[in-house]
């Protein structure tokens, strides 16, 4: 394999590096900017069964090496994602992980079949999104309704199931553990941390939603930390994310446990973060002594 | 769309709290930009402001190859841009948004209608819609004489008005009450400003085909975060701000 | 009262700003820099019922507008405390706030007890230390246990508690409400998110302890969340605290439910930041339209 | 201890990565500076640098106003600090630390042994002990010849020796090897430098009285927070390197 390569179940990706999900749309915007193919993977938007207007405005704030989000789902539908979105992604040389959201344990199941009939890779199951009134995060928090999602999704998905681990929660290590015992193939982490910020002309969150999700630098420590915990009691893959903005970053995400990172909110700050980060990698690899991105996995535990 | 590290040329206060800013920027990428299109700008280099701030083009110049915005300091980004000197670099995302498509209406005469800083994008605007020799009315809000700018610019386009909130320069109240006062009309209305403006201009001009040209809060700026969006007017869509506009057709969109 | 005032259980602050527990030992060393006599109140360093060396060092790092600490609770003992360090702070025009620490429930109620000798004005019960192997945070992870610290402490103490809350939980209101129940009367919230830096270089966590505290202004939105919620559920006075640097930052902490507020990191940064915000407050107050400090308390809600 | 914002004066590269910063301080201030204090320095303006870098007093010059530092460039801190251009600001807090307490000190000869960037500290206080009349032998040991720096200025204050891990200057080796070799000795010894070194050092002069300069972490830099301990020698308690030390005398703390 190549320097930069890793293979994971589903996914073999030349490289370790895909935008996360939410952030990057279904790729199209980008794709201006470079060309898309460089990329290992990319996590598209969430789909729901039906569309989703989401939120009201503001959806975003900005707070120091970070930011709030609360879009809430916005998407056209699954079917309306496999029809006009996905088939744009096509043309690239790379695998799509789908992000499978919803309400109820049979849309998240009808979700997952649909996309059956579709040209994905692997299903990020998002049992963790902290803005939608209904569903969302409250899936993620309970190991034994994060387990129960996972079983049913895995049994109607016809590709690798990854569930993404909310970090709101008191003990990140059962979750993990439950969905690995319920099938999960693997983990992608961190969703967003629930915040909120106050604007203080209105009196009022900023946020129409109130609260939102937070992301960038600011969290890298904690997604570092529950990484690296996790890393230690499961055996399935980890997709690291939160904060990720350069290659060190992501050298840190591989050292705490991650096989592969993916790079949420500094696309808006770079839109060519990506496409930088693949280019730097080797280098920074190089610079600290790794001699390819497997060989770094998991090798900033103390006895690795 | 490109992004791009671009040279401050110059810096100047030019009314209360309000900046303008040249910027160095070439021929190739200025010859892409349509009027109503905005820039979308890293404020510091480091990680502690990591959302862009979208301020709208105000005007160009092909032969300086410079690209001119006006902005108010609002907050801590604004703040910063504000401190840039001469030889600085800032880092834009341009050309983004769509734009006042101009090219397909048809018009004699025009209101130009702007409130505080919604008025720089009218400007370069006004000077696309003369050079199709389309008579141009500007009518400008701002809150106090101390905030007024661009008003020998906007002359030179053809009459402006004033309007101050408190009456300290130009008419007392709001753009809508010079629509009033002066009996003013066009073919076609071009607005930017404040979403209430926005809804009174709306009202006001109801029998008149106009373009609103909106703001949001942005993530990405360039259409794939779904952060800036504003719902159709039958509600059951939603466009983007950053990408579907910040210009929309009266009455397409909920204000 | 006047415009800064705050009138709170044990506590008749001058002003609401109050250097945060940890973050400004026992005084001597800020009063350098200006007249303690001016702050609303401090909070002390932790207290356990012996001397504890703490953990190794490293004990620090930075991460992007925060940083992390395993301090571990280094602290001569609480009748050291008392004896030596408590007594600098009474010739300052001030309510002195103990930080009750202790890897048991007895040791907890022995601190308490000794602290019946001293001149303090109210006990924050530290039941959130993410940075000592026994004791610490598993006393704020759990609302019975917490409950039961919290009860046993008040049984012990002379002076009004307010419990300290961790952050690193999955229902901080359930938390508050079972501590509210078990008789505290007040809270104090939020202490450190758990977090983790790897040293690329030696290829293992940057902090000897492995994980550490996050603090800073990169917390303050999950702070203000937090705030905001338990808010609405208590009826107990929330001192507040997490990522303030500045007044337009406690005025956010007010609006979301804190009656006073509380300054951690910041002091590193700036040995005046106490100081700057108080002279400070007036004049963000009024230009924010309120009259008082109480006057603002809790006006963020949307039906305030 | 004073919080102070100081001017730049003067920003030079030196040495491989190594910035010497003059920085305009006031008499007062200078005059209460001992050798082998610190200075503790915000890194930016904003939020992204949460902690202030501690870096050592190089020199100072009381008819100037000046303090010299030299660091080397490490992590982005110091990056961003030696980014900075005359008549900058630049927010200290000084002095800080114990410093080298000379005063009390009786000798005719004493050994300066540094490493690297912890070479600085020893030049200031160098100076104060020539005025003393103390013969000062210096043994610096750097990585690499493009690593050197202020041999000259050391050579003014008596013999100077220099030692390079490569070889590519002076001794091949260790200051430790530099000491053997030509068998240096004093009554005292002054040594700052990494940790390994300062054990070396420690170690082969046991016989010796002797003052070390450590290195650790910091959060405050004035003693109220206890990141920056170090056990001493006993195990029994910690000093803090901010304000206890850096300056330890030899076997009082464990290395
Ligand atoms: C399409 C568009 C064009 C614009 N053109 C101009 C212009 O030409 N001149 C000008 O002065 N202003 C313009 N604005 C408004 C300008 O973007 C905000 O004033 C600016 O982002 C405030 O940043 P801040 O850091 O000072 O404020 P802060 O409140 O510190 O900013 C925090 C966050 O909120 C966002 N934000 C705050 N206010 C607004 C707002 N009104 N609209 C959108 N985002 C906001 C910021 O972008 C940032 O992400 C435009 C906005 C949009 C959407
Ligand atoms: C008392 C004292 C005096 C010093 N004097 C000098 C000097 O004269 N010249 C010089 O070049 N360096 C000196 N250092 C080391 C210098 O402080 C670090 O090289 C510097 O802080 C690194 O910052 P950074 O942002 O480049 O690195 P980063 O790794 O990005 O810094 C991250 C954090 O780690 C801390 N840190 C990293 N390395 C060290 C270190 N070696 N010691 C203490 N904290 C560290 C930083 O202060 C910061 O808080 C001194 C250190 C101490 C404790
Ligand atoms: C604007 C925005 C939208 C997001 N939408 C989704 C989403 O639809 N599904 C999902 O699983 N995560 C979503 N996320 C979370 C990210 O995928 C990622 O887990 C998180 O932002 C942390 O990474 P970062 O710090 O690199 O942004 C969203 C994040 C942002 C900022
Ligand atoms: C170096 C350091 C030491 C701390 N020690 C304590 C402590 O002893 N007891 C305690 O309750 N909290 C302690 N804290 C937590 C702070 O009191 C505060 O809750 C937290 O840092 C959030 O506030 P901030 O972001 O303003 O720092 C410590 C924090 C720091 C940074
Ligand atoms: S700002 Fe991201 S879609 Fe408009
Ligand atoms: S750095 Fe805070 S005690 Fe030394």
């Amino acid at each position: 394999m190549s320097m930069l390569g890793v293979s994971l179940p589903g996914l073999a990706l030349k490289n370790p590096i895909m935008p996360a999900s939410g952030c990057f749309s279904f790729g199209k915007e980008y794709s201006q900017f470079y060309d898309l193919s460089k990329l290992g993977s990319v996590m598209v938007k969430a789909a729901t069964l039906n569309k989703r207007l989401g939120n009201d405005t503001p959806r975003v704030a900005e707070t120091k090496s970070g930011m709030l989000n609360a879009i809430g789902l916005q998407n056209p539908g699954v079917e309306a994602i496999i029809t006009d979105e996905l088939p744009f992604l096509e043309q690239f040389d790379l695998p799509v992980i789908a992000n499978v959201a919803g309400s109820t344990i049979e849309e998240y199941e009808a979700v997952a079949s649909h996309l059956r009939n579709s040209n994905i890779a692997a299903i990020e199951l998002n049992i963790s999104c902290p803005n939608v009134k209904e569903g969302g995060v409250q899936f993620g928090t309970d190991p034994n309704v994060a387990a129960e999602v996972t079983r049913r999704v895995k049994a109607a998905a016809s590709v690798p199931v990854y569930v993404k681990l909310s970090p709101n929660v008191t003990d990140i290590v059962e979750i993990a553990q439950a969905v690995e015992a319920a099938g999960a193939d693997g983990l992608t982490m961190i969703n967003t941390l629930t915040g909120m910020k106050i604007d203080l002309n209105k009196r009022r969150p900023l946020l129409s939603n109130g609260v939102g999700g937070l992301s960038g630098p600011a969290i890298k420590p904690v997604a570092i930390r529950m990484i690296y915990q996790v890393y230690q009691a499961v055996n399935i893959p980890i997709i690291g994310m939160g904060g990720v903005r350069d290659a060190e970053d992501v050298l840190e995400f591989l050292l705490a446990g991650a096989s592969a990172v993916a790079v949420g909110t500094a696309n808006f700050e770079n839109p060519h973060v990506c496409s930088d980060i693949i280019d730097a990698l080797p280098f920074v690899l190089k610079e600290y002594g790794f001699d390819s991105v497997t060989d770094a996995i998991g090798k900033g535990h103390i006895n690795a | 769309m490109k992004q791009v590290d671009a040279l401050i040329v110059a810096v100047e206060e030019i009314a209360r709290k309000t900046i303008k800013m040249d910027i160095r920027i070439s021929k190739e990428i200025l010859s892409e930009i349509k009027p109503g299109q905005f820039v979308h700008i890293k404020v510091g280099e480091g990680t502690e402001f990591m959302l862009r701030r979208p301020i709208s083009i105000c005007d160009l110049d092909m032969k300086e190859e410079t690209l001119t915005l006006i902005f108010k300091i609002f907050g801590e980004g604004t703040e910063m841009l504000a401190r840039l000197k001469p030889d600085q670099a800032i880092n834009l995302l341009i050309p983004c948004g769509n734009g006042y498509s101009i090219d397909s209406i048809e018009a004699d005469e025009v209101l130009l209608i702007g409130g505080g800083i919604g008025v720089p994008p009218l400007y370069y605007l006004g000077k696309k819609l003369q050079e199709k020799n389309i008579k141009v009315t500007s009518i400008l809000g701002f809150q106090s004489s101390a905030d007024v700018f661009y008003e020998a610019a906007f002359q030179s386009l053809g009459a402006t008005y004033i309007a101050t909130n408190d009456g300290t320069y130009g008419t007392e109240g709001f753009v809508t009450d010079v629509i009033d006062h002066f009996g003013l009309k066009g073919d076609y209305y071009f607005s930017c400003g404040p979403t209430p403006m926005l809804k009174a201009v709306e009202t006001k001009l109801h029998d008149t085909k106009g373009f609103l040209s909106l703001e949001e809060r942005m993530g990405c700026g360039i259409g794939a975060c779904y952060a800036c969006v504003v719902k159709t007017q039958d509600g059951e869509s939603n466009k983007k701000v950053c990408q579907d506009g910040p210009v929309f057709e009266a009455n397409e969109v909920e204000l």
